[in-house]
């Protein structure tokens, strides 16, 4: 056992250490592109890390989210910068190497003594502190599933995955408002065979995996983020390979429906619950596990729709008049 | 045998430390790419070798999750973010 | 798994690193990052720390709020940077005009 | 030592070891091409000799499944950007190296 201690504690201070070099040069590398590669591979090392911290749950979104949707998100921004730049002639997409405020040394120690606070109240905090695990372990045999992040998310806290679907939706709509009129980037050249194929391959896989996570969240990690998330991931690589484009930055009925589907269950079901069961959101326990399925699955639709809606709007914004 | 998956851990990510470099230095757009491509693959490798070192099923499922998003990143370089000029040293 | 500190305390400089870029830097896609970056140590904080006691399951309430957070956080990326391509398209840089 | 682990113990020290042989490979060769080869050729098979050390110690049918699908679901990215880059950057102009 010593020897498995000390291996973890290497492997730690090792992923530690190369999450704050990552961040470092992400944050000064003179070159944007290198900034934001920088922070794809942040994110993979974050990922380590959420496995080492027992967290498998967290461990899944940021392989989601990270690795898939941030990293297409930046690059595609990027793009359109230069795009943009380039008309102005003034370079938007060049950051000026090693430019700064003036204020800098300000700063440094202001941010310097946050670390030091934060650091010390991490260090030195009451190692007494309980948290709320033991009333999870309590609770979860009425809670209709046996994972008990799901549990946290879908029924005990279930009002803030309510919340959270609004705010996805709110973020849809601002990113829709103030989306850029005009398409900078430039058509590509057709996809080409391989990335076809590579999309054909993928997606099926893709569907597969979203619903096995969507499933195994009820009694293992996994979940309806995670699950939306791979879905969303999938449909930039479709969007990327030049199908279903159109869909997305002007979407029709049926693409709307899927982006206030989880929302709105989420809605009906808090209000349907606090008719019968006179509580927001409290499942009665006989029915909770059949529920909280039906529930993740509407969110699982919207949450990969509205992801994938905010990538090709931000990477495409041509408005056709008909966007929301 | 348990420790010793971990120390094969542990060598993957040294490998996966010294490609930092690579990203870091360039010096084209496209080796700071392949370079985080290879990190993928290595993540994912840790990632099996940890979900057996910890008998931690779910980390399987996280090195499924990074296999099946291992070329989204990479496919939106090659489609959008590509510098368009790409000379001898650094093109960024 | 002790780990739980040492993370919670790497959370902490990710989180100065990103603070100090985020007033520093004047390019928005880097103060993006910055705030991204940021957030991923308030999440190390919180999971970190999070643990109710020895022998005991990892805590499932931080972990729910960073799943939370993760995806809020990239919701918040998307819009950020759809009102900054929209800040370059009116003026031509990627900046604010303070700085 | 059981038997099972006298066959797995080899295959996964040899896929280290193709791991170690790709981020040299990434370190040393000269351009683009190169490094791209010395990736894709040695960390897939790399992977997929930890892949077959710990499908023998898989408690199920469906774990050994899963560690496959890993497998293929990396190959065939692996091979699809190596081959979206290579052309890409023949396109972009990047000449191949030359002694």
């Amino acid at each position: 056992m010593g020897a498995m201690t000390l291996l973890g504690w290497a492997f730690d201070g090792l992923v530690g250490t190369g999450l704050v070099w990552l961040a470092w040069r992400a944050l000064s590398s003179p070159s944007l592109y290198a900034a934001v590669v920088l922070f794809v591979a942040f994110g993979l090392l974050l990922t380590l890390a959420w496995v080492r911290l027992n967290a498998p749950d967290v461990a899944l979104a940021e392989a989601a989210i990270g690795a898939g949707l941030t990293g297409a998100l930046l690059l595609g921004a990027l793009a359109r910068l230069r795009g943009s730049g380039a008309r102005k002639a003034s370079g938007a997409h060049a950051d000026r190497p090693g430019a700064r405020i003036s204020a800098w040394p300000l700063a440094a120690t202001a941010t310097l003594a946050v670390v030091c606070g934060l650091a010390a109240t991490l260090i030195f905090r009451e190692p007494t502190t309980v948290g709320l695990g033991a009333e999870v372990t309590r609770n979860l045999p009425v809670s209709g599933v046996s994972n008990p992040v799901t549990a946290v998310l879908l029924n005990f806290r279930g009002y803030d995955t309510l919340l959270e679907t609004g705010v996805l939706l709110l973020a849809l709509i601002g990113a829709r408002s103030f989306g850029p009129a005009i398409d900078y980037a430039p058509e590509p050249a057709p996809a080409g065979p391989v990335l076809e194929a590579l999309a054909r391959f993928l997606v099926p896989l893709a569907i597969l995996v979203s619903g096995y996570l969507l499933w195994v969240g009820a009694y293992a990690p996994g979940g309806a983020f995670q699950a939306g998330a791979v879905l969303a991931a999938l449909g930039v690589v479709l969007v990327l390979s030049g199908q279903g484009r159109g869909r997305m930055t002007a979407p029709g009925l049926a693409v709307r429906f899927l982006f206030v589907l989880g929302p709105a269950a989420f809605v009906i079901m808090a209000a349907a619950t606090l008719a019968l069961q006179g509580r927001l959101l409290e499942y009665p326990p006989a029915h909770a596990g059949v529920l909280i399925l039906v529930l993740e699955a509407a969110a699982t639709l919207s949450i990969g729709a509205i992801l994938l809606a905010l990538f090709a709007g931000s990477s495409f914004g041509k408005d056709n008049g008909t966007g929301p | 045998m348990q420790s010793v998956f971990l120390l094969v851990a542990l060598f993957l990510l040294l490998n996966l430390a010294a490609g930092l470099w690579r990203i870091a230095r360039g010096p084209t757009a496209a080796d700071r790419m392949l370079a985080a491509q290879l990190l993928g693959t290595t993540a994912v490798g840790i990632l099996l070798l940890l979900a057996q070192a910890n008998a931690m099923p779910a980390a399987r499922d996280v090195a499924l999750v990074l296999a099946l998003l291992a070329a989204v990143t990479a496919v939106a370089f090659v489609r959008r973010a590509w510098p368009p000029v790409e000379g001898g040293h650094d093109p960024d | 798994m002790t780990a739980g500190i040492v993370y919670a305390l790497v959370g902490a400089v990710l989180f100065g690193l990103g603070l100090y870029a985020l007033i520093v830097r004047p390019h928005l896609l880097r103060k993006i990052i910055a705030l991204n970056v940021m957030g991923s140590g308030t999440f190390l904080m919180l999971v970190g720390t999070g643990r109710s006691g020895v022998g005991l399951p990892p805590d499932a309430v931080p972990q729910a709020m960073v799943i939370t957070g993760i995806v809020v956080a990239v919701s918040a990326t998307a819009l950020a940077l759809t009102l900054m391509l929209r800040l370059a398209d009116e003026t031509g840089r990627a900046e604010l005009p303070g700085d | 030592m059981t038997p099972i682990d006298l066959l797995s113990l080899p295959l996964i020290a040899l896929g280290a070891f193709f791991f170690f042989a790709g981020t040299v490979g990434l370190l040393r060769f000269p351009d683009v091409y190169t490094r791209l080869h010395a990736l894709t050729k040695a960390d897939n098979l790399g992977l997929g000799l930890i892949v077959m050390g710990l499908a023998v110690h898989a408690e199920s049918w469906f774990v050994a499944g899963e560690l496959f699908l890993i497998w293929t679901l990396v190959l065939v990215s692996g091979a699809s950007v190596a081959h979206l880059v290579a052309h890409s950057a023949l396109e972009k102009g990047i000449r191949p190296w030359e002694r």
